[in-house]
This record gives structure tokens, sequence and C-alpha cells, in this order.
């Protein structure tokens, strides 16, 4: 059984958050609200980086801040996340901008709608068939049906 | 370098000329004398009665030699195989390329892919090792997938059918060397026969199913011979001859490698089908006699001259497993043997075929008739092959077949005997309607003007057709091949001499029977002529039927519905079953691919993530 | 030694300096990306053919092994950080044309630097954070690159693949977390170290298969490259070229230095083993359908990668020789794939009758094809015999199934690639437009280098049989990083 | 039926991730290299704050590739975004408050930006938080007064600049010392300004390249037009 103490409630929050962005990122039909939980289950994680490198009652890790000689936490983590959250930063950055363009183009930031008209323009920019009708693979079945048993009188292949 | 370097650097050569100078006007001829310097490039290396001969290229890839050696049995193969590349080329260098070109199509791409196949087919006989052995065969099949598709339309079509057939087989092949590695930690040919004893049954039925199966491809077995059929027939003239001479017997030369010389037919009786009273080798001798039966009922339906040769290269090719299959002295011999004079027989078939093809423009049987008159030594060749192909005296193919009949009796296998017969009993009904319905009868008006095929296709058809008459005349010239073969191979060797063979429990001699024959139609020509030889000459139209004179343009020749009696009672039989499975299968995988189509087409793909998130996690924990 | 960082430092350079410097002349910026790889591969190609060429471990900064970043050097990791400039070059965008854009311009080199720089830095480094870095570095700028076309349908297909991939970055972070909590250290020498007493518990294998998802989203790994399809179809062939041949790939290795340091003899193959046959059931199958040609060979690369990651899910030396034949054969051939997909884009139908306006770009691809689908004596045929005998060596029931599931799959590849082929050489009244000379020149010059290596198939063979038997050497990667490991490693143990 | 699916899953991931956690070490974490830094960092690198001497010193290289990374996302960005039409019109400007707010908070988040980064070896912060509040200085001005945008040649020349210097502080190391990244300039008195070698030098710089960073994908953002007409 886990013991029910300040870290562990900390490491349940973590997950929680990670959770709660997993789970965002599947339910949600907009893209902002997908990225808004992509931003939720990196700090869950962000959260559970610096945890790995929590010890308890220890100070922070910068020499004259605590009193002398009391053991400090892992610096490591900390750089680590803070990498982390940079890199986040960055690849929000980009698919906010991304989204504008996708929102000028469509007017809309729904998945479904998006995929549909997706689908239909690569499919018209490609010259085939749009998704959906009973296509075949691109140029027929390679071994040729045979045709239905001969009439009286006809060659048969 | 040995006698085979010299032979494959010709063929080689060949190729290169072909490559290089295929659009030249000179070509043909040229690529005739190259196929002719094969051929005695090929007699030069002695390997049918001498010693075997290695060839001085080794080439190591990852510890694994890959090494090339002629035998007496690769030396069949390869003479069966050259032939019919100079016979094809020449019955191709003349009037008919020019027809060809005339089409608006390549000469050049013929010319590679004649010499492709020579190639690559004079490599696999030779193959040393497993490496080997699938480089030269998916040699082979390219270089078929690429004389049956450049006549374009629907014969690539039937090619692209015909490559999916054979990469499937290639890779069961495949998949069985990589087991095999495994197993014998080499692709060597020694290491895995004598690995062959230890393997268990389970083991070996595997490596059997998956080469056999992958061989029996190109072989065309049931329930692997659906391609065949429209692939050979719709290639351009001579490539269809050659194809169909020699191209399906590589999948028989690897089953003999390897069920015969490997696994040898004692070991075959042994290893039993689990649950039944069947071993391997009834299975194959059961397969080979479907093989025959099957596709020889089928060829009675067909209603085009090239697709009714095109079935019985198939149905041929049964007779030729089971007399390997039953393993005796004569058997094996009539079965290698029924390679060579099937592969005479059908050439010059097709060759007539498409030489009337050539003067008419078509081989659809409902279309032609009475041609005798105009083609005659097209008629001979064709009555010559039929002969043969049914296997009636004095052509070669009754003696090959006569052998197979016969080692079944003498084994004990009547059921298989009575298989075979309903098949030669197909083969001379179709036979004849094949004949009946191009030269007999009557002549259609579009083909008043029709002349004989010109010398340079005829020529080649001539000599096959001779060759037929000898070979079926003095069978012992080719039985001391084929017994060369048995004694180099180690099986037992068949009694021989060169009017056939000894047995005693019943001997053939061809010399006397066909002296007999002959002596008849003497006996009759004497009569006829001994009586005054009284005949009048009638003109076919000189007659009358219902009490109406008979015109040209009308037809009474019997060509449409042919053998209605007998299709009515077999008619219901023809259910197209392979078919039906053919397309099941690609339906399944038709609807697998819709269903991995789908997967990419989700508008949630982050679920997908999810999933495999907790999947890998549930796994790990 | 210490100067293999440049590779990776003088792209990033150049990137950073190339918007001012096209400010200043265009012409210099233009030439500056080329320039730098240039100077990056010769010092890597140095690196290779240096005599003493054992591999060595550079600490960067100065640090001892498990507090600072190290590089680890060997054969393995060199010979992919050389294909990293050689196949940036072969994608780079050489067109005059675009003269009148030239920040987008600047942007866009900036960009391929990044990947460039990223990518190399991700063959060579021996960090498992450092790791992460590159990747995601190599990830943002990917998606710069992928919306190069700027049509909607390019955009949408960026966000979605953004996200996607920032998820499966958050799940491989969470494997970093994990990991780091178990172990305290990023090290992956350390790690292999530590690995036998502390990693192989559910926890540790939970931190390999989350990062494996992670990883394998670049690394187009089922069932999380849903993505392909989408990108392949709306981004610039040269950029889908570059992501199918030479990003995957990179992202493969970062998984087998995982496989092999840290998780050898452990489930952690098995796991590969089941979802590389997935996947190339999935791609396989999908590209049977395909109807256009961008997302046929994309889907095809699926496949392939299905293939790479069974290969190197077979343990020891075979298992790395055999999945670094399949990935290398496929980076070549599928660069010159994407680079004749260049101006064939569009529909299979649409290319009927190439081969008339184009006999050269149709003959390459049916060389490529041929020797994708693995026909002797081409090299696939080597590559497939290799992850066929060592699956077949293994022999159990799911390295079995992956046997059948390759040569199945095999069989529908030949199909579809030569049902395309036969598309390409049938008559048509209008045939489309020849590939750019560059295209076919590019493609050409794989060909070129698919034939000598038929020829010359046994030597490098045999090299590459070296470079994996060095890989696979786990003990071997510690004692370089750490010369003293076996010692300490028996600390950490009874500690 | 996806969001019965996605509960469903999610609440497998939390159950498997918590089975997972609860066998790794609370609150005790091994340290190894943990421990390893915090004994030697002192005398190592010579910066009073710890975290960032593993930042800039013995992870400078990830340092560097997240910098590249935020380069990246800004020039991808900027690739995706693409040009402002001048035509365009401008948003309409903000009121006075806003606008004397802005004009008041630039100096200080000016000098709270450079102390924050300068003292980065010293106390908590450093080049990508003093870069940020850099950024915000000049934004909130941006944001005041939209028509007045950022100069975008000095934003990219910083940038560029900025980012060269920590490489070239990075190479000078290696060819003087053999190393990439190696901390020159010896390490200087514990907790001092000048201390810490060239760690304050590469703050600074990641700063002025975060900031103009920042400032630059925020202009390029703000720069796009609301609504396609």
């Amino acid at each position: 059984m886990i013991e029910l103490d300040f870290v562990t409630i900390l490491y349940c929050g973590a997950i929680g958050l990670l959770l709660i962005g997993a789970a965002g990122l599947v339910m949600c039909n907009n893209l902002f609200r997908m990225l808004l939980a992509l931003v939720i289950a990196e700090a869950g994680v962000n959260l559970l980086l610096i945890l790995a490198g929590y010890r308890g009652g220890a100070t922070a890790p910068i020499l004259g801040f605590g009193p002398a000689g009391a053991p400090m936490v892992d610096p490591v983590p900390q750089v680590l996340v803070l990498t982390a959250i940079v890199i986040g930063v960055g690849v929000q950055a980009l698919a906010v901008a991304v989204m504008v363009r996708v929102y000028r183009a469509y007017g809309t930031l729904d998945v479904r709608e998006l995929k549909t008209r997706f689908e239909f323009e690569v499919a018209a920019e490609q010259g085939i068939e749009p998704p959906g009708s009973t296509e075949g693979p691109a140029g027929g079945r390679p071994l040729s049906p045979v045709p239905p048993r001969p009439q009286h009188g006809e060659a048969r292949p | 370098m040995t006698s085979l370097d010299t032979l494959f650097l010709v063929s080689a050569a060949t190729l290169l000329v072909a490559l290089l100078a295929g659009r030249h006007r000179l070509a043909g001829p040229v690529l005739v004398l190259l196929y002719l310097a094969q051929f005695w490039a090929l007699i030069n290396t002695g390997t049918l009665y001498g010693d075997p001969v290695d060839s001085s290229w080794v080439i190591t890839v990852l510890d694994q030699p890959m090494n090339w050696r002629y035998d007496a049995l690769s030396w069949l193969f390869a003479m069966v195989t050259i032939g019919a590349g100079v016979l094809a080329s020449l019955y191709g260098a003349g009037a008919w390329m020019e027809k060809y070109l005339a089409t608006g199509r390549s000469g050049h791409a013929f010319h590679v892919a004649l010499a492709a196949n020579v190639f690559s087919m004079v490599l696999l006989v030779g193959a040393a090792d497993f490496l080997t052995l699938f480089l030269g065969w998916e040699l082979v099949s390219w270089a078929s997938f690429l004389l049956m598709a450049i006549a374009g339309g629907i014969a690539a079509k039937a090619a692209m059918r015909y490559l999916t057939y054979a990469f499937s087989g290639a890779m069961a092949i495949l998949g069985a060397m990589a087991l095999i590695y495994a197993e014998v930690g080499s692709l060597e040919y020694q290491p895995f026969i004598e690995a062959i004893p230890t393997l268990g049954n389970g083991q070996l039925w595997a490596l059997l199913l998956m080469l056999g199966g992958g061989f029996a491809v190109k072989m065309g077995l049931i329930p692997f011979h659906l391609w065949q059929v429209q692939a050979y027939a719709e290639t351009p003239g001579p490539g269809s001859a050659f194809l169909g001479a020699i191209s399906a017997r590589m999948g028989l030369y690897a089953l003999i490698i390897v069920l015969i010389g490997m696994v040898g037919i004692a070991r075959l009786v042994q290893l039993e089908i689990p649950y039944t009273f069947l071993s391997s080798r009834e299975l194959l001798a059961w397969i080979a006699a479907f093989t025959i039966i099957f596709p020889t009922y089928t060829a009675l339906q067909q209603h085009d001259a090239r697709y009714l040769l095109a079935w019985h290269g198939v149905g041929q090719g049964g007779y030729m497993l089971l007399g390997i299959a039953v393993g005796n002295a004569v058997g094996t011999a009539g079965g290698l043997l029924h390679i060579f004079n099937h592969a005479i027989t059908q050439a010059a078939l097709l060759m007539a075929v498409f030489a009337v093809m050539y003067r008419t423009g078509t081989t659809d049987l409902n279309k032609l008739g009475g041609l005798v008159t105009r083609m005659p030594l097209s008629f001979l060749v064709l009555l010559f092959g039929i002969i043969s192909l049914a296997g009636i005296p004095p052509m070669a193919g009754f003696v090959s077949k006569w052998m197979v009949y016969r080692s079944l009796l003498t084994e004990g296998m009547p059921l298989l005997f009575v298989a075979s017969v309903i098949g030669t009993l197909g083969t001379i009904l179709s036979v004849y309607k094949l004949i009946h319905n191009m030269f007999l009868g009557q002549l259609r008006v579009e083909h008043e003007d029709v002349r004989e095929a010109p010398l340079s296709m005829l020529v080649p058809m001539l000599v096959l057709a001779v060759l037929m008459f000898v070979m079926g005349f003095m069978p012992g010239l080719s039985i001391s091949w084929v017994a060369a073969i048995q004694a180099q191979m180690g099986l037992p060797v068949v009694d021989y001499h060169l009017g056939g063979i000894n047995d005693p429990r019943g001997a053939l001699d061809m010399i006397w029977i066909v002296g007999v024959l002959m002596a008849g139609f003497g006996v009759g020509a004497l009569v006829f002529f001994g009586l005054g030889g009284r005949s009048k000459r009638v003109h076919q139209l000189d007659n009358y039927a219902g009490g109406h004179f008979l015109y040209a343009e009308n037809r009474y020749h019997y060509t449409d519905n042919f053998y209605a009696g007998l299709m009515h009672l077999v008619g219901s039989w023809y259910r197209g079953s392979f078919a039906w499975l053919e397309r099941a299968l690609v339906s399944c995988v038709d609807f697998m691919a819709y269903g991995a189509n789908g997967l990419y087409r989700f508008v949630q793909p982050m679920l997908f993530v999810l999933v495999a998130a907790v999947a890998v996690a549930a796994w790990a924990v | 030694m210490s100067n293999v960082i440049l590779p990776v430092v003088l792209p990033l350079l150049a990137a950073f300096l190339m918007q001012p410097l096209a400010r200043l002349s265009a012409g210099v910026a233009r030439l500056a990306g080329p320039l730098v790889l240039l100077a990056g591969l010769v010092l890597l190609l140095q690196l290779w053919f240096a005599p003493q060429s054992a591999p060595f471990t550079v600490a960067l900064g100065g640090f001892a092994p498990p507090l600072g970043i190290v590089f680890h050097v060997d054969q393995l990791a060199l010979l992919f950080a050389m294909a990293v400039p050689l196949f940036t070059l072969f994608f780079w965008d050489w067109s005059a044309s675009g003269g009148d854009d030239t920040q987008g311009r600047a942007r866009q080199d900036a960009l391929m630097l990044l990947l460039a720089a990223s990518a190399t830095g991700l063959a060579l480094s021996g960090d498992l954070f450092n790791i992460y870095v590159f990747y995601e570095l190599m990830a943002v700028a990917s998606f710069g690159l992928v919306s190069l076309r700027g049509t909607g349908p390019a955009q949408i297909a960026t966000v979605r693949y953004l996200l996607l991939s920032a998820f499966g970055s958050v799940l491989a972070l969470t494997g970093i977390a994990i990991l780091y909590a178990q172990t305290g250290t990023l090290n992956l020498a350390q790690l292999g170290q530590l690995a036998p007493a502390t990693l192989q518990g559910p926890a540790g294998l939970a931190a390999f298969a989350l990062m494996l998802v992670g990883f394998g989203v670049k690394a187009e790994l089922f069932p999380v490259n849903t993505w392909v399809p989408e990108v392949y179809a709306t981004a610039p062939a040269r950029i889908a070229g570059l992501l199918a041949g030479l990003i995957s790939k990179l992202a493969v290795l970062v998984v087998v230095r995982l496989l092999v340091v840290v998780y050898q003899d452990t489930g952690a193959a098995q796991l590969m083993l089941v979802l590389g046959t997935l996947t190339i059931l999935f791609g396989e199958f999908a590209a049977w359908r395909a109807r256009d040609f961008p997302r046929m060979i994309g889907f095809s690369s699926i496949g392939q990668l299905g293939i790479v990651f069974i290969a190197f899910s077979i343990p020891g030396p075979w298992g790395l020789l055999a999945g670094l034949a399949v990935a290398l054969h496929h980076l070549l051939i599928k660069s010159a794939l994407f680079s004749l997909a260049n101006r064939w884009s569009g529909s299979l139908e649409r290319l009927a009758g190439g081969a008339r306006s184009a006999p050269v770009a149709a003959g390459l691809f049916v060389l490529l094809a041929l020797s994708l689908i693995g026909v002797p004596p081409l090299p696939g045929f080597w590559t497939k015999i290799l992850v066929l005998a060592g699956l077949a060596q293994e022999g159990s029931g799911l390295h079995l199934t992956a046997l059948g599931a390759i040569l199945l799959v095999t069989a529908i590849e030949a199909n579809y690639l030569f049902r395309f082929a036969t598309t390409l050489y049938r008559k048509s009244d209008s045939p489309p437009a020849a590939p750019g000379r560059r295209d076919v020149g590019a493609a050409a010059l794989i060909g070129v280098v698919i034939v000598v290596l038929t020829l010359q198939i046994d030597p490098v063979g045999d090299k590459l049989r070296d470079v994996a038997r060095e890989a696979a050497d786990r003990d071997g990667y510690i004692s370089t990083v750490y010369p003293s490991a076996q010692a300490r490693a028996g600390r950490e143990v009874s500690g | 039926m996806r969001n019965v699916a996605a509960i469903l899953f999610t609440g497998g991931l939390g159950f498997l991730l918590l089975v997972i956690a609860s066998q790794l070490g609370f609150g005790e974490p091994p340290m190894r290299v943990g421990q390893g830094i915090l004994d030697v960092a002192a005398t190592e690198v010579g910066a009073a704050n710890i975290v960032t001497s593993v930042l800039l010193a013995y992870r400078g290289l990830d340092t560097l590739g997240e910098l590249s990374i935020l380069f990246a996302a800004a020039t991808a960005a900027g690739l995706v975004l693409g040009q402002r039409r001048a035509s365009a019109a401008p948003d309409p400007e903000a009121g006075f408050i806003l606008r004397a707010g802005a004009d008041l908070l630039f100096p200080l988040l000016l000098v709270v930006g450079f102390y924050i980064i300068l003292h980065g070896h010293l106390t908590p912060g450093g080049g990508f938080q003093g870069g940020v509040i850099l950024a915000a200085a000049f934004f909130i001005g941006v944001l005041a007064r939209p028509a007045e945008s950022l100069d975008h040649t000095a934003i990219v020349v910083i940038e560029g600049l900025a980012g060269a210097a920590f490489i070239g502080i990075g190479l000078w190391a290696l060819l003087a010392d053999g190393e990439f990244l190696k901390p020159m300039l010896g390490t200087g008195t514990l907790g001092t300004l000048v201390s810490a070698g060239t760690l304050p030098l590469l703050s600074l710089a990641i700063g002025l390249k975060v900031g103009s960073e920042l400032a630059g994908l925020m202009t390029s953002l703000s720069g796009t037009e609301a609504r396609e007409p």
C-alpha cells in the first residue's frame, strides 16, 4: 500500500495532470484546446521530473542559500525541467502560429472538419477520387478477375 | 577459365549484344548465331557424360560462397533452354519480326527479354547452392515477366498476375532458405543434405512445403496454375514458344534438385501426412495427377488455339512430375524424357499456331478452318505435334508417356494410372478440336489468299517436326541422356537401347513399332495402288446439303460448341473453384488493406498514442 | 578528437547567422549552408578513415563522464553522422528560384541546418536527455519544413503532426523521468552499467516502452505513425524524403542505442519485435491501396521501418548487422524514390505513360523497386536475407510470425510497386511531365551507388559486420566511457 | 464512443503510472550524478547557483540545443506566418493608461531583466528568465502601440549575434583548451558577480537570444492579420 505522505500526493498530482492532458488531447476536437491539454500534460511531466530529484528536508542547490552543510536537492532535474519548459514554449509558439494560419484559411479549428477538408483537398490536388467512395487500389487489382463463365461460342481466356 | 565460364560468358555476351544492338536491323540473325554459339559452348562443357564442371567464379558474401556447377541434369535443362532459344530466335528473326515491328512494338525489348531469359535459365540450372539457386530463380522470374509484359495491354495484366504468383512463391523459398540457414548454418547443398536425416518430420514438412510450394508456382502445379495460361498465351509468338517449351520446367528442375537430389524418394515415402494414410510422395503424385486432369479438360473448353495449347502446357507438366514422383528407373527416365519431348512438341505446336496467326491474324478457333490447302507444311507440323502431345506412336511424346504409365503399373499405382489415362483422353479430344478447327473443314472466304508461312518461320518448325519423329523412332538417343543423369544422381538407371527400353515386364522398341506402323501404311498403300489407285479430286464445295448447294459464304464448318455432348456431361464440373479461391484471396488482401488505410484516416490519432502507451506500459508492468 | 562536436555546432552557428547574413548578401547566405555541411562531412570522413578508429568518448566541457554530457563516437555513430550531411545536401534546395524571397529562403536554409545539426548530435550523443533535446530540435525544425508549401492542407498536416509528435515527446519525457528517478543518471553508459541491477523491473521496462512510443513517432512506428500519409502528401517531396529516409533512421538509432546499451537481455526486444511486425503489416497493406505516388512510397517506408525495427530486435551482432543493412539500404532507396516523386506527385493513374516522357526515371524506379523488394543480386536481397536468417535463428513463435509477416508483405510490396511500374510503361496519350533533371540526376547517383554496392557487396558486408560487432559490444561501450568501469560497476552493485 | 474509450484508457494509464511510480524511491532519489555535481561544482565551475552551473557548464550542450529549438520555432513560425502585407491595417492603438504604463514599465523591466541575467550564477534566475523579461519589456510597447512594430532587422541581428556569441565562447574553449564549452577565465571568488568564468557571458548571450527570439515570435504573431478580407 502506498504511504500517503506529502511526496505521494505530489506524485499523484503530477500523474493527474498528465492524465488530464492526455484525456484532453484525445477528447477535444478543437485544435487549440488540444494544445492547452498538451500544455497541461507537459506540466505534469515536468512536475514528475522535478519530483525525481526531490529529497526530503533538503534545500535549494544554491551555495550560501540555506544553512551550511545542509543536504541539497538534486540540481540536475531542475535543469532538465528548465530545458523542457523552454522546449515546450517553442513547440507551443510554433503550434499557435500554424493554428493561426489554419484558422485564417478554414475559419475553424475543429479537427473533424479540418480532417475532412484535408482529405478532399488533397484528393483534388492529387487527382484521385475523394475518400469514402468505393475506390479500389490504383491500377485495378493485380490479378485480373476471372470473367464470368463463357457462353457458347465465346473465347475464354 | 573453365568451359562453364565460357558458356556463361557467351550467354552474357548474347544479352549484352541484345541490349546494345537490339535495335539494329541485323540483330535477329546475329543473335541466332550467338545462341548457336551458346549451344556449342554447352556441348563443349561435356558434362552430360563426363564429370561435372565448376565455374571458376566463386563469390563469397558474408562467409557464404556462391558457386555454379554444371552436371548432367543441368546439361539437359540448359540444352533444352538454349535449343529453344536458337529456334525461337530463328523463328522471330525474319518475317515475323518485320510484322511485329510494324505493329509499333519494340523489337529491342523482345531481343533483350529473350536473351535475358536464356541467360538467367542457364545460370539457374548451374546453381550449386541455395543462394545461386535463388539468384537464378529470381532472375528467371523477372526475365519471364519482362518477356510476358512487353506486349502490353492484356499481356501486361497477365504478366502482373504471374509476378504476384511468382514473387509469392519466391518469398516462400526465401523463407525456407532462412530456416535452412538457421538449422544448418550454411546455404550450401552439401551441409543441408547431411543434415536432412537429423531433421524432424515437422521441420522437413515445413521446409518441403515452403520450397515445394515456391517451385510449384513456377511449374504451374495445382493449385498455383492459374497465372500460367494467359501469361504464356499472350506473349509474342517466339517468346510464347520459348516460354511454353522450357520456362515452367525450371520449377521442375528445382523440385528435382531438392526432392530427388537432396531429400530422396526413400525419405519422401517415409514422410507421412499426419492423420492420413498418405505419404508425401503420394501427395506429390496426386498433385501431379490432378495437374494432368484439370488443365487438360479446361483446355478442351478453350476457343483460342494459344490458350488451348497453354493449358496443355500446364497439364503435361503433371506427367513429368508423376514420373519423377514414382521414382523407379523407368519412371524417372520417363519424367525427365518428357521434359525434352514436351518441349519440342509444345514449341512446334505454338510455332505452327503463331504461323497461322501471322498469316490470318487470329488464333480464334471459331474463325479459322480449312487451312490445310493453304498452309500444308504448317499443317504437317501441327499434325506431328498433336500426335506427340497426345502420346500416340510414332512420335516422341508417346515414348515418355509410355514410360510413365509403365512405371505407374509396375509400382502398383493403378489409380494414378487411370487418372493419367483420363488426362490423355482429354488431350486427344482437345488436340483433335485444335487441328480440326484450324486446318480441316471449310476454308473461310477471307482466308482464300492465305499462303504458307515464310521460310524463316518454317525452318524451325520443320526442324522440330523432324526431331519429334526421330526421337519417337529412335528414342534411345534421348534416353541415353536421361540414363546419364540417373547415373550421375545415383538413381536407378534405366536399361535402354536405341529403339526403347529393356524391361523384363514388358519392353518397348519403337523401331519395331514404327516399322509395323509403316508396314501397315505400306500395306494400305499397296492395296490402294494395287487396286488401281483410283481417286478423283472433288472441290470442297462441290457438294450439297439439305437439298441446297454449298456456298463459301455460308459456314458448314462445325466449330462452335464443340463436343456439345461431352460438355453436357462434364460441364457442371467446371466450377472455376481455383479462380474463386484466387479472387477470395485478393479480396482478403484488399479488405485488410482497406482496414489498414482506415487506421491512417482516423480523425483522432491521439487515441492511438494513448492506447499504445497504455498497452506498452501494461506489457511492462 | 574532440572536434567531433564541430559537425553539430557549425551548422547551428550558420543557422543562427543565416538571416543576418542574408540581409548582407543573399549569395553568401545561400552558400553558407552547403559549405558548413561539407566541412562537417569532411571532418567526419577524416575520423572514419582515421587509422586508429577505435571508439572514443568526448566529454563536453571537460567534465568527467557521468557528470557532464558525453559524445560517444563509434563507427555506428560515425556512419549515421556522416549520412546526415550527405543526405541533407542530397535534399538541399539547390533551385535558383526564390530570389525574391530572401528571408523565406534564409529561414528555410536555417531550418535545414538545424535539422542536420540535431540529427548529427542525435547520432553522436551518449546522454539520454541530450538525445531528447536533439530529438525535439529535429522535430521542431521538421515542423517548419513540412509546412513549407504553405497550402491549407499542409498547415493542417503540420499542426496535426506537431500535436502528435509533442504528445509522443511528453511520453518519452515521462520515460526519461522514470529512468532518472530510478537511477539518478542520464549517461547511457552508466545506465547500462546500472541496468542489470535496477532496470529489470517493470518500472525500467515501462520507461523503455514509453520512450519507444515517444521516439517511435519520428521512427514511424505503429501506431504513432498516422502523421505519415498526411505529411508526405502535403510536404515538399524533398522534405518527405528527408523525413522518411534520414530522420526516421536516426530516431531508430536512438532506440537501438537504448536497447543495446541499457536494455540488453530484457523483454524490450520483444516489444520492438511485436510493434515492428504490426508496423510492417499496417504500412504495406495501406500502401497496397494507396492511390498517389508520394503516399504509396510513404506507406512503403512505414513498412520498411517495421523491418528495421524487427531486425534490430534480433539480439546480438547479427541483429545489429541486419538492422544496419536494412536501415542504410532503405535510406538510399527511399531518398532516391522521393527525389523522383518531386515532380511525379499526384495520382498513380495520372502517371501512366511516364516511361515515355522520362525513360531514365522509369528505369531507375524499376531498379530501386527491385532492390527495395529484395531481388538478388541487388543489395536489398542481402539485407532481407540477413533479417530472415536472423529471425529463423531465434526461432521462437514471435520471431517466426515476424518472418512470415515480412515474407507476406514483401509479396504485397512487389505487387503494388510493379503495378505502378506497369502503369508507368503503359501507353498513354497524355504522359506526365518528366521529373526535373536534377531530381533524376540525384536518383541516378543513388542508382549508381546501388549498382556499385551490388558488385562490391562482400567488402561492404564485412565492414558493416565490423561496425555491428563494435556497436553490439555493450561492455565495450561502457568501458569506453569509463575506462575503469568494471571496478565501479562492482561497487555500484554491492552498494 | 471515443470519449468513453479515452476515459477508460486514461484511467488505465493512470493506474499503470501509479503502479510504476510506487516502485520509485519517494523523496530519496539515488542522486548519483546529482551528488557528484553538488560535490565538485563549486570548485570546478565556481558558480554559487549550482543549477546554473549544470545548465551552462555540465549540460551546456543541452542549453545550446534548447536555444536552437527556440530559434527553430521562431524561424518556423516566421516561415509559416510569412511577411505582413504593407497594406494591412494595424490594430487600433491602446488607451492612455496602457500606453503610459508601458512607457513606465519599459526601463524597469529592462533593468530587472539584465539584473536577473547577470546574477544567474548567484541567485535563482539566469538567461532564460531574464530574457523573457526583456522580451516582455519590448513587447508591452508593441501591445500598447500596435502601429509601432519592433524593428525586425534589429531583432534578427541580435538574435543571430547572441547565438553566435554562445557558440563562439564554446568554440573559443575548444580552440584554447581542447573541449567545447569548457568554462574559461578561471572560477573567481565564489558568490561574487565576477565569478564563475565565462558563465555570466553565456548567460548574457542566452538572455539576449531568448529575449530577441520571443520578441520576434510575438511580433510575427501580432503582425498576423486577424482575418482574411
